[in-house]
């Protein structure tokens, strides 16, 4: 048989996104599975998977990297988690020449500040996250104020979320901004509570939270009674793990990337049922993009089987792909791969353990504007 | 009389120092013993080793009978053994009445013994609730000495008591040396206040080097001049 | 020559003589003998992580003064160069001057947190520092503008250190001659350069001071040394060899974010450095970060081998499995305590 | 000496409150060059607590130290002991994981003011080796200079001690009890050794003893500390034959003689 | 003999240092007051004060085993950490289990519910506490350096022990069903859950200080701490008394991580770490060992954590910090040192 493909897997399996990483490789698997056919072959050469623990090390990424495309030659990458390392990965790419495929981190500056065209993404940028939650909470009459860690992830969200949410007929009335390790959320809850209050002319009160990490805003704005203020609160998707929380929400609004009962289509299908024969469980947010880049790995060398970077590149520019989520696109200026959100209400079961996001409305890909960032 | 503590061949390492280098001793019961020897001759490693704070690697160490060498420290205190270490060992943080609390192990100090500490050093009432490691030197000196009186002990190990105590306060601690014997309590002292030891010692031992060199009653160490000199180096010092 | 290049400070004993002489090879012929780019990367890292634990060792092993604040001065040079290099097209001067600002900044800071923390129990010290490097860690990412946050920065390096640079077209014993190689001498140079120097300042009557106020700082000060100033010019001083480290770092990853520089893991990774190594002594460090270094990047290859050959018992398999190697560094942290009390050094030397 | 010199070092209505207890209460007193006063009184009389007055580990609550007819009262305790003033400690006080030369060294380097020097080596400053070598002859120890201070027996220790004040060549020199728990065969040592101190007119002695025969061999002066004030000051023999000392400090039965200690 | 015996005792000291000797204890309602002033609005100034202390509390319940072992042992652990994380995921598989307690409307079956949860994690980190104690501290004891990497070894195995019992997920933990929401009266918002905080805080504010001030207990162990080899010849086993410290502060640890884990409703095997700089800083201000100082420092940072947060958020990020270094450039021993008392 013909020399197998390499595909190195580069991403933070051990420390605090353990959970993540797992995900995200068993999506990957399934990726490769589904669209292979359960043969784990393309154009009748093997697709070898190595896997690189960066240990959500930045300069660890980098040299994994470095040696995935030096020394194992590899044909691409894929990874890793976290931003942070991304970042750090993604001059490595340019120095090698070859592709890394970013999945699941999701800071905007990969395809955009510190894109270089060797980068493609199949996971969602915090754009994307932003956007489609204020196109979600954009109706008439809506004041909605912010609450965000004081960091880049969360600067950047509201600033995408306040720009779009400027072409909605809602109104941004406060932005809030917390200390990364703010353990008791009072004090914001109550500048929060107060400028809502004095807001005029609104039809409902909103409060929208971006937050990852340690700290749990959200429960402990509910625990504040926020009703009594005439005030909700929402917030994007999660990994059900922390939509547990949810279930205190029933009602609460915002846009997810991924629920695996949202998407209805036969990827999407053969996910949920193989994943709960395999692990009986359902498949959770990271598994979902993993999967995607999984598919986008062997299109790609489908249509350009040289394996040879150029021809990937070309090939993967302007590239549709079938997901779990329905058609991607890796758009051509800054190869982000364009992606449906959903606009969700919660529900709640008490047999389910978390709060379920029920699909109010499928955002498309044209229902979003999404800019472009990587103009220098 | 019935010997009360007994070494034989004791010897301890400290790290890797052989200090000492077979020490034989035998405390009788209900007397003072006195433990002389210069600078480094292994007094206070002795003490040290019976009260278990130092192991020793070889020999017998019997208190009344009872084996000391398993023992753990605490173990060998409970057997009504006093100690008095060289460096006072009070605890700096604790008032005066605190550290006496502690050395009268059920919680409660005796009365009369306290009115007879306080009558012998006076300084303790004075500082009754003060932290201890505002004391003197020679008050710390006497509180140590007070910890090891208030109750009623088989045995009392004493390292150098008069170091730093002012000459009246060395008469009173004579005077409560005696007294304590009166009580039938066995002292193992070490000294090096000659005066001292000839005024309380019934019998002495004189180390050099890790190991007994001379063992007989004081009241012929005192009457013998040359013998002190060749043991003690006393000629020297004595009167210049 | 070699007495006053080492200071008079010899390893003295042949074990270690025989260790520290074998390391400083290695280290040498690193590229050749060992080629790969794991391998470089491991020895690269290897030379900074003796330099910044030898400037800690300063501090801890001879000055006695436990701080935790020793990754925010790395950090510190590394941010410094990275900033510049960020700022301006990448050039040697750009270097100078990040790593000279970076320096002054470290220093700087050293001279105020020393100031203040003289008035402060030595244990309060370390607590202090801890709390101060942990603030630092969030505001280095909150000042996502400048220093890219979480996401730390990314930059080119002056073109001779970039493997752009192709030194000799042909292969030396395998191994391309090109820029990383560069890299690679430059900063075994400056460690080897740095280290010799920390080993001068301990061996001088300046240090000299720093080991009597360790051992016992109220009788230092009466005999006539104003301790607070000897303390707070030891922090001043390491925490300066420790940014120039972190300059090192930054060139060699092309990377600078709190992760790599900043994080309290490192700051455990350093302290520990110190203590197997053998504190007091600059050969410690150089033993301790060797050692460490070394354990750090290949456990998870052992591990992986472990987990091959165990592949079948259930309980074990899963201990032993890659994903758990934190587990067993932390078991390591504990034994390598145990084992050698007064650190490897200590051992060779107690046994000469 | 002459009379009309000004005293070296000074006292004026030095005072220390802790809390509530006065531990040194206006203690005014003056020191001549070449003398040898002692220092003695009851246990508590404030004498160590004096001492750390003057060399500055306590501050005063009121009053003043002059040294040399300057006003010490505000420095620190290193800057006194540059300024000239050098102590031993009651309980021994050293280096003890050093060697016994690099404690002695290390008090010359004080002494020599290269202790910011960080780039010469230590060991190849050949003249202040010697000169600690020069101060551990002179106290007996310098077949021991390579032994650790802290595995020195006591005896060695207090010897130690002494050669560490030596070394920092101080005008006034304070010893607190040098012979307290030393052997009787080492005391002359130390004794001697604080007669040559003597014997060299340009210093000052400060010392706080208990052992009356050690006063008596060695004081020009004696003063008497009570309840942290000064109740004495005289010529020895005098002062030991006061009321207040036989009865305060002596005791009544100790009057006969304090043998030796 | 002398005329020592003359004078009894010492006059006691004057008002001035007395009052000086008192001022920690002002801090508290000193910060709350100028908060009032600068917040000028009651109602706000009613919840965010009301919220600060119950916060405060929480972390001194947290605290508290920290200053125990570490200002009575001299043992500074890292491992506190875990005991915290460990507490948290016991109490938690506890409360999961007895969703029917938990989700009843009723408060005394759900106070039954975390009762149990807690004396499970206490028992938990107790016993861990003690082979941590064996095992790990015992031969480090007066290292400061061994004993913080120890621990720290100690700390990265507990976490990766959690991960391999509980999975690497982190774990939803819903207050119970009386305890969730707050109470709303004349503007001012009370936390349900913030109550339970503060009536548990208070409780082993009091237990502590009681049995260290007013038994022989806390006598030996500070003595032991200064001397241990002299509390052994005086005849106590001071080794047992060391570990019976250990096991209490770990298990108060577990008790702090359950109440923290309902805080957060979140738990995660960092948590005990995440939280653990906040809980020295704490101890610092507070004093070494002085369980009082914890307790007021606690409020303090409890407090200002939230002030600063409405009042300046920016400042917030550093508040702890700046209140360790205005309070260690005041007292340089912490608030109230132990010693005091
Ligand atoms: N911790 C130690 N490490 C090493 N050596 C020690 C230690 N303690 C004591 N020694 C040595 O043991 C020997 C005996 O010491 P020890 O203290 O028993 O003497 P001593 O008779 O009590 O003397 P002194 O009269 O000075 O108190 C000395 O040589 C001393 O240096
Ligand atoms: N920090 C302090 N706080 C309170 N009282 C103190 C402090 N330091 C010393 N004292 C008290 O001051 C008095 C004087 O103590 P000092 O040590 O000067 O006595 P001394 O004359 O040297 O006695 P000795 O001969 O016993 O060494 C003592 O009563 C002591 O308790
Ligand atoms: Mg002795
Ligand atoms: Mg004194």
């Amino acid at each position: 048989a013909a020399d197998p493909y390499k595909i190195a897997h580069v991403y933070g399996k051990t420390g605090p996104f353990e959970a993540y990483a797992k995900q995200s490789h068993v999506g990957l698997m399934m990726g490769l599975e589904y669209a292979t056919g359960g043969s784990m072959e393309v154009n009748g050469r093997k697709i070898e998977v190595i896997e690189k623990d960066t240990q959500l090390k930045p300069d660890l990424g980098k040299t994994l990297l470095a040696e995935a495309y030096g020394d194992d030659d590899v044909t691409l990458a894929v990874g890793p988690v976290s931003s942070g390392v991304a970042l750090a990965m993604l001059p490595v790419a340019q120095e090698y020449g070859k592709v890394l495929l970013v999945e699941p981190a999701v800071a905007d500056s990969i395809t955009g500040s510190a894109w270089n065209r060797f980068v493609f993404r199949t996971s969602r940028n915090s754009s994307q996250d932003a956007i489609s939650n204020a196109v979600a909470l954009g109706d008439a009459g809506n004041c909605v104020a912010t609450l965000a860690q004081d960091y880049a992830f969360g600067r950047d969200g509201v600033a995408a979320f306040k720009e779009a949410l400027a072409k909605t007929e809602a109104r941004l009335v406060f932005e809030e901004y917390a200390p990364t390790d703010t353990a008791d959320f009072t004090a914001q809850a109550q500048r929060l509570f107060d400028a809502l209050g004095k807001a005029e002319g609104c039809k409902r009160k909103i409060i929208w939270v971006v937050w990852a990490g340690k700290g749990n805003p959200l429960g402990k704005l509910n625990a504040l009674n926020p009703g009594s203020q005439g005030v909700e609160l929402a917030t994007g998707g999660n990994i059900l793990a922390a939509m547990a929380a949810y279930k205190e929400l029933p009602g609460m609004e915002g846009a997810t990337y991924y629920y695996y009962e949202i998407p209805k289509n036969p990827v999407n299908d053969w996910l949920v049922a193989e994943h709960q024969k395999r692990f009986s469980a359902p498949p959770d947010f990271f598994t979902a993009g993993g999967m995607a880049a999984g598919i986008a790995v062997v299109e790609a060398l489908k249509k350009a089987p040289s394996g040879d970077t150029e021809d990937l590149i070309a090939a993967m520019e302007g590239m549709e792909f079938v997901t779990p989520k329905g058609v991607m696109k890796f758009r051509k200026e800054d190869h982000q791969a364009l992606q449906s959100m959903y606009h969700f209400k919660i529900k709640v079961d008490p047999a389910v353990a978390w709060g379920i996001p029920e699909l109010v409305r499928e955002l498309k890909i044209e229902d979003m504007d999404i800019p472009v960032r990587n103009r220098k | 009389m019935a010997e009360l503590l007994r070494l034989e061949g004791v010897h301890t390492h400290i790290g890797q120092y052989h200090i000492l280098q077979g020490v034989d001793l035998v405390v009788p019961e209900g007397e003072l013993t006195m433990l002389l020897g210069r600078n480094g001759a292994g007094k206070t490693t002795t003490l040290r080793t019976i009260m278990g704070m130092w192991r020793a690697s070889a020999g017998e160490l019997g208190l009344a009978g009872t084996d000391l060498r398993p023992l753990a420290t605490p173990d060998i205190a409970r057997l009504g053994v006093g100690y008095v270490p060289e460096n006072m060992g009070v605890f700096a943080a604790l008032t005066v009445r605190e550290n006496m609390l502690l050395a009268a192990r059920d919680g409660a100090m005796d009365e009369s013994r306290l009115e007879w500490i306080f009558s012998l050093f006076p300084a303790l009432k004075k500082f009754w609730g003060l932290p201890a490691g505002n004391l003197s030197g020679g008050q710390k000196q006497m509180l140590s000495i007070a910890r090891a009186m208030i109750e009623p002990r088989r045995l009392i190990l004493i390292d150098e008591p008069s170091k730093g105590l002012a000459p009246a306060i060395v008469d009173a601690l004579i005077e409560a040396m005696r007294e304590l014997k009166r009580t039938a309590t066995t002292i193992l002292m070490v000294e090096q206040n000659f005066r001292m030891a000839q005024a309380l010692g019934d019998g002495v031992a004189v180390m050099d080097d890790g190991r007994v060199v001379h063992a007989g009653r004081m009241a012929e160490l005192a009457a013998d001049p040359a013998l002190q000199a060749r043991l003690l180096g006393l000629s020297l010092g004595a009167h210049q | 020559m070699l007495r006053t290049l080492l200071s008079e400070d010899f390893p003295r004993s042949r074990a270690l003589t025989a260790v520290v002489l074998l390391i400083v090879l290695g280290l040498v012929l690193a590229p050749f003998v060992f080629p790969g780019i794991r391998s470089l990367n491991t020895a690269a890292t290897i030379c900074i992580f003796i330099v910044l634990v030898a400037s800690y060792d300063l501090l801890l092993g001879y000055t006695g003064i436990v701080s935790f604040a020793h990754t925010m001065f790395f950090g510190i040079g590394a941010y410094g160069v990275a900033l510049s290099l960020k700022a301006f097209p990448a050039s040697w001067g750009a270097v100078a001057l990040g790593a000279g600002a970076g320096l002054v900044l470290a220093m700087g800071l050293a001279l105020v947190i020393g100031l203040f923390a003289l008035r402060v129990q030595a244990i309060f010290f370390a607590m202090v520092t801890l709390a101060v490097a942990s603030a630092f860690l969030i505001l280095a990412s909150q000042l996502s503008g400048l220093t890219g946050g979480e996401d730390g920065l990314t930059y080119r390096v002056p073109r001779e250190l970039s493997p752009a640079l192709k030194l000799v077209s042909a292969k030396v014993m395998d191994v391309r001659l090109d820029g990383r190689i560069v890299s690679y001498y430059l900063i075994f140079g400056s460690a080897l350069v740095l280290v010799l120097g920390l080993l001068r300042v301990v061996n001088s009557p300046f240090g000299r001071v720093l080991q009597a106020i360790r051992e016992n700082e109220f009788r230092a000060e009466a005999i006539g040394y104003r301790t607070a100033f000897y303390r707070t010019a030891a922090t001043c001083l390491s925490a300066g060899a420790a940014a120039l480290a972190g300059v090192l770092m930054a060139l060699w990853t092309k990377y600078t974010g709190p992760d790599t520089t900043l994080s309290l893991s490192i700051m455990i990774d350093i302290l520990l450095m110190v203590v197997i190594g053998g504190m007091g002594t600059i050969y410690g460090a150089v033993v301790g970060a060797t050692l460490f270094v070394l354990a750090k990047n290949y456990l998870q290859v052992l591990m992986a081998s472990a987990a091959e050959t165990t592949a079948g018992v259930p309980l074990l398999n899963e201990l032993v499995s890659p994903d758990r190697w934190l587990l067993w560094l932390g078991i390591l942290f504990v034994l390598s305590v145990y084992f050698f009390p007064t650190g490897i050094v200590g051992r060779l030397r107690g046994r000469a | 000496m002459t009379a009309t010199e000004p005293p070296v070092l000074r006292t004026e209505e030095l005072t220390i409150r802790f809390g509530g207890h006065v531990a040194v209460d206006r203690v005014s007193c003056a020191f001549d060059r070449g003398t040898l006063t002692a220092i003695v009184g009851p246990n508590g009389a404030g004498k160590t607590t004096y001492f750390n007055l003057i060399s500055g580990q306590l501050r005063s609550t009121a009053g003043k130290v002059v040294l040399f007819g300057q006003d010490i009262t505000g420095l620190t305790a290193p800057r006194r002991t540059r300024a000239g003033i050098g102590r031993a400690f009651q309980l021994t006080n050293l280096f003890p994981n050093l060697s016994v030369l690099e404690n002695v060294r290390i008090a010359v380097q004080a002494r020599h003011d290269t202790g910011l020097d960080i780039w010469s080596l230590a060991t190849r400053r050949r003249e202040l080796i010697e000169l600690a070598e020069h101060h551990l002859a002179r106290t007996g120890l310098l077949d021991k200079m390579d032994s650790v201070a802290a595995e020195l027996p006591h005896g060695d220790q207090r010897k130690l001690e002494v050669a560490v004040l030596l070394a920092l060549e101080s005008e006034v020199l304070m010893f607190d009890e040098p012979t307290a728990g030393m052997s009787v065969d080492e005391v002359p040592v130390v004794l001697d050794l604080i007669h040559q101190i003597k014997a060299d007119t340009a210093k000052t002695v400060l010392l706080v003893e208990h052992k009356m025969d050690v006063v008596r061999s060695l004081a020009d002066r004696i003063i008497v500390l009570h309840n942290g004030a000064l109740v004495a000051d005289g010529a020895p023999e005098a002062v030991i034959a006061s009321d207040v000392v036989q009865q305060a400090y002596l005791g009544t039965s100790s009057a006969s003689g304090d043998g030796h200690g | 003999m002398t005329d020592q015996t003359s004078d009894a005792s010492i006059p006691s000291p004057p008002l001035a240092d007395r009052l000086k000797a008192q001022a920690p204890y002002w801090t508290v309602p000193g910060l709350a007051v100028l908060g009032l002033v600068l917040i000028a609005d009651a109602s706000t100034w009613g919840t965010l004060t009301l919220a600060g202390l119950a916060m405060g509390m929480l972390i001194f319940i947290m605290a508290s085993g920290l200053t125990l072992v570490f200002g009575l042992m001299d043992v500074l652990n890292f491992g506190h950490g875990a005991f915290i994380s460990i507490g948290a995921f016991v109490g938690a598989t506890v409360l999961l289990a007895l969703t029917g307690w938990t989700g009843a409307d009723s408060l005394a079956l759900n106070l039954g519910a975390v009762l149990l949860a807690i004396v499970a994690a206490m028992l938990a980190t107790g016993g861990l506490g003690w082979f941590f104690e064996r095992v790990i501290i015992k031969p480090v004891y007066g290292a400061h350096l061994k004993q913080i990497l120890v621990t720290m070894g100690g700390l990265i195995v507990a976490e990766e022990l959690i991960h391999l019992f509980w999975g690497p997920n982190q774990i939803p933990l819903p207050r119970p069903e009386m305890l969730k929401g707050s109470w709303v009266a004349g503007g001012v918002i009370v936390e349900k859950y913030r109550v339970l905080a503060v009536v548990l805080g208070a409780a082993i504010f009091i237990g502590l200080r009681w049995s260290l001030v007013h038994t022989r207990l806390g006598l030996l162990i500070r003595a032991g701490v200064e001397n241990g080899e002299m509390v052994e010849a005086l005849g106590y086993r001071v080794r047992r008394l060391f570990v019976l410290v250990f096991v209490a502060g770990s298990a108060l640890a577990g008790l702090g991580g359950v109440m923290w884990g309902l805080y957060d409703e979140i738990i995660t095997a960092q948590m005990g770490l995440n939280i653990l700089v906040l809980v020295f800083i704490v101890v610092i201000i507070g004093g070494l060992g002085s369980v009082e100082g914890c307790f007021i420092g606690a409020l303090l940072v409890g407090l200002m954590a939230n002030y600063t947060g409405f009042l300046a958020p920016k400042v917030a990020l550093g508040s702890n910090i700046l209140l360790m270094v205005v309070i260690l450039m005041w007292r340089p021993r912490g608030l109230l040192p132990a010693g005091k008392g």
